[in-house]
């Protein structure tokens, strides 16, 4: 799908990572009256960005599992501390999401940020580079790094660009954060204590072979991780802080929020929790595949009472996350790859429906459910694209939404059919809120006069709602590459588990 | 080979395209000329691949591109089918669907959803298509959920008013309901099948090999095959209105009478029965589940006949009578005659299609008026409609030699042969359910004729003389229609009646039986005697109606008035209070549950007391701590002085224990 | 002859008493008394170390002393900042009274 | 030089005054008395300092302290000349016992420390009575002890010329007056210092 | 025996020395017009304050970054790397404070050459303490520094609250170094008369308990001086009185110094294992009151006074782990902690003045809309508090990265644990200015604050060096290292 690029071996992954942040140091310098000048910049970084992905997917071998496109320097030997990228199955696509979602966003804020657009466009790259950065690094300081530095970007777009609760809500999302990452810190330098080495491909082998953990250790470890980790997911019951940083956030935000960042967690548990401490994730397992399958349904269940939209969708969220978190902890082929995909499809299709909320948000001004309804008369081409992202979002087959929970079901339904069982119920209550919420927001008479004089997509929405819905078509329909560039490194990833 | 297949599906899925897209820009007439033209071009494709079958070749397949593909573990290709089955499927499919598109032009004229309403229409052709052609089990639930989607979206089609969005969301959701099960048959036959292809599903070495195995639940064991069977039917049971999930088909009437016709009539409702007959060897294979499907459908259509007889909406009327119809189907699925259920599920899409579009031309005709107790006389104005409707009702109360005869007799048959000539108690009584709700269709029919075109006219004034026969395209599907729901019986003519039950062995669900002459002898008799009996019963309904309806008043009200028929009539007219049921059950108690958790759950005990309650107690030992700082100057001196001989002490305590060690 | 150890005993004892006048008065002036108290008793014990370590002592013979000059300097210096501190109190304050300085606190 | 029972003689004499006075000082309520009562203490503390082989630190003792430093003090006094009005009413007796105590077992914690100690109970009865080595005649006179002070601690002595330097520079800074009456924002700001509490 | 000086002794002055002249030139220069102009710029006083300091700084290269010229003045003093990283940070920082204090001073109508001129002073007694080996060098420098920061605390003399804080100041300083004195004289009486700290380490009188009450009581000298809990009390209120630059200047120097000399007189005696435990109590204690007493802060300048108080205790674990033994290597962090530590908190008091010059306070709810108003100082104060809060990217993190990873490879995981829990609740206050700054819109008076470039240039490089320290920190780690190893020689 991607031209085959091996002939010249540039430091991709670099590329990647660095583009947004020299964008973003670019920015600085640029005058900040000029709000046009400085959005065509952001927007030709994320561009680029974006080039730069496909070309690390097209200098991808899919054949191999193991690493690729690794680049290694010493950054700062004398703590231990290197500079080592790479990428594999994991990886690929969660980048390629990243790279992809960003140029859209940004896109979509040219008319809903006009004040201070300098320091947001700053602020957004920035934490491009992190989540990039975060999803490619392979030394744990080198990880923690970017994995903090989404905080300080996110935490500023949520609190200055943000709704009427704002500080409270991004104060609440820092310190949710905070609180996980600082004990994985922790975890992380005692593992450097234990094993003398931060570089994660090291740190697995000596994990290993030379010096391995003992089951208690295993077990505090490995809750460090997987608690940072799951207050990003967020698994059931940290979840409380993303109702109110997605409420709160300007679309973009949300959008990253859900797009992006939430994934987070769940690649972490997938490339860390897990490979790092088997023993005590395997013992653990059935704690965290029942929390999440709590998760699934109290989710559904709070999405049913929401009024607020962004809310609803919020807890979507919740409940679809649970959904990769159990299958993150199933090991065998079929889960992982749906969770994967599930990753990027949750990316889409959510990130998707915040774009539109954002977009109605803008001509409204008001996110309660009760002050639409109807508008489908009135903006038929928005209501289109929003059921199309709905019936993404519920699964529906055919769209890139049923391909990842079909193959994740099965997954969970394989090794422990109850929790397969159970699990799938998420997938009728899914159906019950969005098109309870569909109907309220889209159908129906319209009650309120304001809804009447709402306008409908223009041109420059089009242009970055079409890729979403082309992708969700392609991964509905065809979804044989992306599972191909996932399935080798999985195989391996499973092997490395059974024993 | 034959990617033409693809061509099926694609023709309609363009004609969404445009229609969709470029819909608002284009004129009525192209918008209908695209949308008729396309599947009634796809229509003649499956005609020709048809052919090729009936010339020899036993099936045509596209092995398409690989689409759920997980090498080595999980490959579920993107491929198509085109067998017996699924052929005539095809050509109820385009055919029926085709004629209604070209009566949804005369019928949808001028209305403001025109492009949206044929993109729709399209759509589903498309995913009935898929869901027809799908040569595996997901594809088929690609088309599965399409269809539903579409009935959705048709459903909910004027969405300005609440009650059609209920009635769509409704619909959806309880569908979802039967798919989630759908989901789960197939993990099970992902399992234990190791693949979702319909080959190897329906391979007999593999059932015999599955049947084997066991599952073991809470409470107790069950056979693979039965569960799976058992939980396919579920799905069935979602998308072919059978109890308990029937409930969403009659209010679905709420969308336009074309796509009640089409969807919820036709096409869609039968995709269930379609699907068991598609795994008919796995069907097969658990005599339990046939048991359970046997009597879930003799019930259902007892049950949809019951209430069918107090409606007065002519559609929902007609829609019990649907559901009704299709309990007939799973009857004699779970009887084991799957060509005869196939076969009705034929017939059904003619005549009911037929009666659909016949009350929609009245209510065309009558300015979207559906209340049958402001019709009756309508024969006057509507002759040809009244005409082609009492083929349709004739039909679907089985006097010969009309399409309904055929496949209703051989239902009934089937269970008579079960149960009297093999001596299958239960069997018995389905049979006779079943045989009695034979007869209350001819009478509720009848009631709805007489209601509506017979007897005096109860239109009032203002439409009275603005009735008028609906010409053009309606008048055109009507007559194909009323033609294959006179002759659709001979398609499968039962070999006593001098036959050869062509479309059971054309779609390869009929084998006959290798039987020595007496046996022979005997069966025959037997199709005699039942024929004999459904005759009777149907004539019986037949005749109640009429007098019922016309001389035989008062007869009536003495019935109606008594206790015993008041009380029937209630519960009747409130459907047996079902829905309440499900309402107050199921529905409200989750969402006051959903409620309560938020509020105290989500809202009280995680945020408020763990979140924001762990913060404000930090912070107020921050404020105790804070306090303790006096600002005076003896207190920071007497603090320092108690620090420095604290850790003096302990120093000096600690050196003493050290030295006396 | 008296010993080493009762030198220290005394300077301890002076110690505590600087230290109680430090902890217990309120004038300001007293205050900064006691603290040269202490300051003193600390002498006393270092001339007594530096007699004892007279001829051994790594530092030279006289270092203890040498401490203790630059202990009276450090004595001198100290006195004169903290009883110009003082004015400056008295000047804002209009009293000596430890106890008045609390408007800083939490 | 003093024979060794007349030298415990003074010795103990001193002390015993030191200590009294001492606790006069802290005990007095007018500063005056304390002052004057520091003094002796210092007079006594310098005959110790004689005692010690220390001649010239006690003079320096006697300079410094009673000539300087006390001087100091009394100039102070009388220059703000505070009235029995102005002299801060002392703290109730519990403050008092309170401080009493912690000086208390501060000195028993200490005197604990110094009886425990191998090294001082060594160096107190060291090769028998006398405890204390003989030292040269020089020790302690003001040619040895500056010769040791130039060689051996020269840095220092510079660094506290540094330090009487800052003394006087903070002392001028401090206690002059200032011409220029007009307030610092920060003088403006006094409200809200205690206001952020 | 006449009088010898050797060319390293006099090199290994050089920079106090010329520290001392600078502050005396800066004192005859303002000599005339001292009491006049008390509201001009005085840039001459600022121009002789960076050209003396700068020429301070370039003598610690003369013998060469890494030499170690051994025992220095019989003893009293050293010249080796570890004294010049101290001196180094002593000396940025008065490089900051000297670049600020001329348009701070002079906006509040104060300006004269005393502040400038104690600077200097206390700066070369800080950077003899940190080369200071001999107990009587050691105290008299201690003493020196502290009086003139006494002074300097309460520079404003005529504000009320201001001279209260010196005095507090001044009374539990003096109170503390009569412990740290008794502490000295009992180790001379213990280690057979040694002052120089080399004598004491190989005296064999160790493991005597009096002994071990004077390291104790100095111990209590030092934890007053960098305010370690409970020797604490006088952090808070000094700090919220004191002129913002003369806290900036205590905050950073002051506790520099301290920590440099501690360290190297912990490194040097052997207190058993009792004075770790007893460090490693005072640390946790101190961490968790300077955060918990942080919390509820509305005083910029006092929310920094506790925290500098957790800092103090983030600082106390390496030297919990070198007395515990683990010798040179885990006192590593302490001079890098303390360069990333200038130039956060430089930064940070350089806009905390800045403010309060112009809103006569240092409220938080002062720092409202800074971003709009100011977008440099907002950032750099930004930095400095993400910084404070050991956010990666920053020096901060690094340091707590180098400290914590120290105390788990010590097998002190309760200390890592403290200090991971104290920076958690840490983030709360220290996100307090940042929402200030940017998410709070500026009051109706949007007067532009007032900034010399001697104010935005500091905060702009210090921001800049904390965030270059927080990605490159590789050679100064380096040097940190050598350095501690090289104290032990």
């Amino acid at each position: 799908m991607i031209p085959e690029i091996q002939s010249f071996n540039l430091p991709v992954l670099s590329l990647v990572v660095l583009t947004p942040l020299l964008c973003s140091l670019l920015l600085c310098f640029a005058d900040r009256n000029n709000k046009a000048l400085i959005r065509q910049i952001a927007l030709m970084g994320s561009f680029l960005t974006l080039l730069f992905s496909l070309l690390m997917v097209g200098n991808f071998d899919s054949s191999i599992g193991t690493m690729q496109l690794e680049e290694q320097h010493n950054w700062i030997e004398s703590l231990g501390i290197s500079y080592h990228l790479g990428v594999d199955g994991i990886s690929v696509l969660l980048v390629l999401l990243t790279c992809f979602t960003m140029p859209f966003v940004l896109l979509s804020t040219w008319s809903s940020i006009t004040d201070r657009v300098k320091e947001f466009h700053i602020a957004i790259l920035l934490l491009q580079t992190g989540m990039v950065g975060a999803f490619v690094a392979l030394d744990l300081i080198l990880f923690y790094l970017f994995y903090e530095a989404m905080l300080i970007p996110m935490y500023l777009i949520i609190g200055i660009w943000g709704g009427k609760e704002r500080i409270y809500a991004a104060l609440k999302f820092f310190i949710f954060t905070m609180v996980g990452s600082l004990f994985m810190f922790l975890a992380i330098l005692y593992l450097y204590h234990h094993t003398g080495t931060f570089d994660l491909p090291v740190l697995l082998e000596r994990l290993r072979t030379t010096n391995p953990l003992d089951s208690g250790q295993q077990f505090w470890l490995f809750l460090a991780f997987t608690i940072s980790f799951a207050i990003k997911v967020p698994l059931f019951p940290l979840h409380t802080w993303l109702p109110d940083a997605h409420v709160q956030a300007p679309t973009a935000g949300s959008v990253v929020l859900a797009g992006v960042l939430l994934k987070m967690g769940t690649y972490g548990i997938l490339r860390f929790a897990i490979p790092l401490f088997p023993e005590a994730a395997f013992d653990l397992q059935s704690t965290m595949c029942w929390l999440s399958i709590i998760g699934i349904v109290f989710g559904a269940c709070m999405a049913l009472v929401q009024n607020d939209i962004k809310k609803l969708i919020a807890y979507s969220s919740v409940s679809h996350l649970g959904f990769v978190v159990l299958a993150c902890f199933i090991p065998n082929l079929e889960s992982l790859t749906g969770a994967i995909l599930q990753m990027v499809n949750h990316g889409l299709s959510t990130g998707m429906l915040f774009l539109m909320i954002g977009i109605i948000y803008e001509r409204r001004h008001t996110r309660e459910l009760a002050d639409y309804g109807g508008i489908c008369k009135v903006v038929p081409l928005f209501s289109i694209f929003f059921l199309i992202a709905v019936l993404s979002s519920i699964g529906l087959p055919g769209l890139n939404g049923f391909v990842g929970e079909f193959l994740l079901l099965y997954g969970v339904f394989n090794s422990v059919p109850l929790w397969g069982f159970l699990a799938s119920s998420g997938v009728v209550l899914g159906a019950l809120y969005m098109l309870n919420m569909v109907k309220k927001f889209l159908f129906g008479p319209i009650v309120h006069e304001q809804n009447r004089s709402i306008s409908d997509l223009n041109t420059r929405e089009l242009i970055y709602l079409i890729p979403f819905v082309v992708m969700m078509v392609w991964l509905g329909l065809y979804p044989a590459p992306f599972i191909k560039l996932v399935q080798p490194t999985l195989t391996l990833y499973v092997e490395m588990l059974q024993n | 080979m034959d990617s033409n297949l693809l061509w099926i599906p694609l023709l309609p899925f363009l004609g969404f395209l445009i229609n969709g897209l470029l819909g608002r820009k284009l004129g009525h007439k192209t918008v209908s000329t695209v949308a008729c033209s396309l599947p009634i071009i796809s229509f003649f494709i499956s005609y020709a691949a048809w052919s090729r079958l009936v010339y020899g070749e036993d099936a045509l397949h596209w092995d398409g591109f690989p689409w759920i593909w997980l090498e080595g573990v999980l490959e579920v290709p993107f491929a198509l089918h085109f067998d017996g089955l699924s052929a005539v499927m095809c050509l109820v499919v385009t055919g029926v669907g085709s004629l209604i598109h070209l009566y949804s032009i005369g019928y949808m004229k001028g209305d403001p959803g025109y492009h949206r309403y044929f993109a729709y229409l399209n759509l589903f052709t498309t995913f009935m298509l898929l869901l027809v052609l799908g040569d595996n089990l997901l594809l088929m639930f690609i088309g599965w959920e399409g269809v539903g989607l579409c009935s959705y979206l048709l459903i909910g089609f004027w969405y300005e008013d609440d009650a059609n969005c209920t009635a769509g969301k409704k619909a959806f959701i309880v569908n979802r309901i039967g798919d989630f099960a759908f989901l789960i048959g197939m993990f099970l036959c992902l399992q234990h099948f190791g693949s979702l292809d319909m080959s190897v599903l329906t391979e007999a070495t593999i059932i015999d090999r599955v049947s084997a195995e066991t599952l073991t639940f809470p409470w107790g064991v069950a056979g693979v095959v039965t569960t799976i069977a058992v939980l396919l039917f579920i799905g069935a049971t979602g998308k072919s209105a059978q109890i308990p999930l029937y409930v969403w088909l009659p209010d679905a009437m709420a969308g336009p009478t074309p796509v009640s016709a089409l969807i919820h009539a036709a096409t869609m409702v039968t995709s269930g029965v379609y699907m068991c007959c598609r795994l008919m060897p796995l069907f097969e294979a658990s005599s339990a589940a046939m048991g359970l499907i046997a009597a879930i459908g003799a019930c259902t259509a007892l049950l949809a006949a019951l209430i069918a007889f107090s409606q007065n909406d002519i559609k929902k009327v007609l829609a019990y009578s649907t559901v009704s119809q299709l309990g007939y189907m799973f009857f004699a699925i779970g009887m084991g005659a799957f060509s005869a259920a196939f076969f009705h599920v034929v017939t059904h899409a003619f005549f009911k299609a037929l009666l659909f579009l016949g009350s929609g031309s009245v209510i065309h005709a009558m300015h979207h008026e559906q209340d049958m107790r402001k019709m009756g006389g309508l024969k006057k104005q509507l002759p040809f409609t009244h005409f082609t409707f009492l083929i349709g009702t004739l039909a679907i109360a089985g006097v010969p030699p009309l399409a309904g005869f055929f496949s209703k007799d051989e239902i009934l048959f089937s269970g008579y042969q079960q149960g009297f000539l093999d001596g299958d108690g239960s069997a018995q009584i389905f049979w006779f359910i079943s045989f009695l709700t034979a007869g209350m269709t001819a009478f509720y029919m009848i009631r709805c004729m007489s209601m509506t075109f017979w007897g005096q006219s109860r239109v009032d004034e203002g439409l009275e003389n603005k009735v008028h026969e609906p010409g053009g395209w309606i008048g055109f599907a009507l007559f194909v229609l009323a033609i294959a729901s006179a002759l659709g019986g001979f398609l499968n003519v039962p070999e006593f009646l001098g036959g050869h039950t062509t479309l059971g062995h054309f779609t390869q669900l009929h084998q006959t039986p290798i039987l020595t002459a007496e046996q022979s002898d005997a069966l025959h008799a037997a199709e005699w005697q039942s024929m004999f009996l459904s005759l009777l019963i149907a004539g019986s309904g037949l005749v109640m109606g009429i007098y019922c309806y016309g001389k035989g008043r008062d007869f009536r009200e003495s019935l109606t008035s008594s206790a015993a028929g008041q009380a029937f009539g209630r519960w009747s007219s409130r459907k047996f209070y079902v829905d309440e049921f499900y309402e107050r059950f199921i529905v409200r108690p989750f969402e006051t549950l959903s409620h309560l958790l938020f509020i105290l759950f989500d809202r009280i005990l995680i945020d408020g007391i763990c979140v924001n309650g762990l913060a404000l107690l930090t912070r107020g030992i921050g404020e105790v701590v804070r306090k303790m700082q006096t600002g005076l100057i003896p207190g920071y001196l007497l603090t320092f002085g108690c620090g420095a001989l604290v850790l003096l002490y302990i120093l000096l305590n600690f050196l003493r224990e050290g030295g006396a060690q | 002859m008296f010993s080493l150890a009762s030198i220290l005993y005394l300077s301890a004892l002076l110690f505590a008493v600087g230290t109680y006048g430090v902890l217990a008065r309120r004038n300001i002036l007293v205050v900064l008394m006691s603290l040269e108290l202490m300051l003193n008793a600390v002498n006393i014990a270092l001339v007594a170390f530096g007699r004892v370590h007279a001829l051994d002592a790594a530092s030279g013979e006289h270092g203890a002393q040498i401490f203790t000059l630059m202990v009276l300097a450090v004595a001198a210096a100290e006195a004169a900042i903290g009883l110009s501190l003082l004015l400056v109190i008295w000047r804002r304050w209009e009293s000596i009274d430890l106890r008045k300085l609390c408007r800083l606190n939490g | 030089m003093l024979s060794p029972w007349l030298e415990h003689l003074v010795y103990s004499f001193a002390a015993i005054i030191a200590i009294v006075s001492a606790i006069l000082v802290v005990t007095r309520r007018n500063p005056i008395y304390s002052a004057l009562f520091l003094i002796v203490v210092f007079g006594a503390v310098s005959v110790i300092f004689m005692l010690l082989d220390a001649p010239f630190l006690g003079f320096m003792q006697l300079l410094v302290y009673a000539g300087a430093i006390m001087v100091l003090y009394l100039f102070v006094i009388m220059l703000i000349n505070p009235r029995e009005g102005d002299l801060p009413d002392e703290g109730g007796s519990v403050e008092k016992a309170f401080a009493a105590g912690v000086s208390l077992l501060l000195f028993s914690l200490l005197a604990f420390a110094i009886s425990h100690s191998a090294e001082i109970e060594r160096l107190s009865v060291a090769g028998g009575i006398p405890a204390m080595v003989e030292v040269p005649i020089s020790h302690g006179g003001i040619a040895a002890f500056g010769l040791e002070l130039f060689h051996n601690h020269l840095l220092v002595f510079e660094l506290t010329s540094v330090l009487i330097l800052v003394g006087i520079i903070g002392a001028v800074h401090l206690a002059m007056r200032r011409k220029s009456t007009q307030l610092t924002p920060e003088e403006a700001a006094e409200g809200s210092v205690t206001a952020d509490v | 025996m006449e009088l010898t000086i050797s060319r390293a002794e006099i090199l290994a002055i050089l920079p106090a020395a010329i520290l001392f002249l600078t502050g005396l030139m800066q004192l005859f220069v303002d000599l005339g017009k001292s009491s006049s102009d008390t509201r001009s710029e005085k840039t001459h006083l600022a121009m002789i304050g960076i050209t003396g300091i700068l020429l301070g700084f370039s003598a610690l290269f003369i013998q060469g970054i890494g030499a170690s010229a051994g025992v220095l003045y019989a003893g009293a003093m050293t010249d080796d790397l570890f004294g010049r990283m101290g001196a180094g940070v002593i000396m940025a920082a008065a490089l900051f404070c000297t670049l600020m204090a001329g348009g701070y001073l002079a906006s509040s109508g104060n300006n004269k050459a005393e502040f400038h001129s104690l600077v200097c002073f206390s700066a070369g007694a800080m950077v003899l303490l940190c080369q200071a080996t001999n107990l009587v060098s050691i105290f008299v420098a201690i003493e020196t520094l502290s009086l003139a920061v006494y002074v300097l605390a309460g520079y404003f003399k005529n504000h009320q609250s201001g001279s209260e804080g010196a005095f507090k100041y001044f009374v539990l300083g003096a109170f503390s170094s009569g412990f740290l004195l008794l502490g000295m004289a009992f180790i001379y009486g213990l280690s057979g008369g040694a002052l120089a700290l080399t004598d004491i380490a190989s005296s064999n009188a160790q493991s005597d308990p009096l002994f071990a009450v004077g390291i104790l009581m100095i111990l209590i000298g030092f934890a007053f001086k960098i305010g370690a809990v409970p020797f604490h009390s006088w952090v808070p209120d000094v700090y919220q009185a004191a002129p913002a630059l003369s806290v900036g200047w205590m905050a950073v120097a002051v506790k520099a110094a301290s920590f440099f000399a501690l360290c190297r007189f912990l490194l040097f005696v052997d207190g058993g294992q009792i004075l770790t435990q007893i460090l490693s109590a005072i640390a946790i204690v101190t961490m968790l009151l300077g955060n918990l007493a942080a919390l509820n802060q509305q005083s910029l300048k006092r929310m920094m006074a506790y925290s500098g108080i957790a800092h103090s205790g983030y600082l106390l674990i390496p030297l919990v782990l070198a007395t515990a033994g683990g010798g040179a290597s885990v006192g590593a962090s302490i001079p890098f902690y303390m360069f990333a530590y200038a130039a956060t908190t430089l930064a940070a008091f350089g806009v905390i003045s800045a403010i309060s010059v112009a809103t006569d306070r240092d409220d938080v709810n002062d720092l409202n809309g800074l971003a709009r108003n100011r977008p440099l100082l907002a950032i750099g104060l930004t930095i400095a508090l993400i910084s404070l809060a050991g956010i990666p990217l920053t020096a901060g993190f690094i340091g707590k990265l180098m400290i914590f990873r120290d105390a788990v490879q010590g097998g002190y995981l309760l200390l890592a644990l403290v200090g991971i829990i104290g920076s958690l609740i840490s983030i709360y206050y220290y996100l307090r200015p940042v929402v200030a700054m940017w998410f709070k819109e500026p009051k109706d008076s949007f007067e532009l604050i007032p900034a010399s470039w001697g104010v935005q240039f500091s905060v702009v490089v210090c921001g800049f060096a904390t965030i270059a320290l927080g990605l490159f920190p590789g050679w100064l780690v380096d040097l940190s290292k050598q350095s501690v190893r090289a104290i032990l020689g």
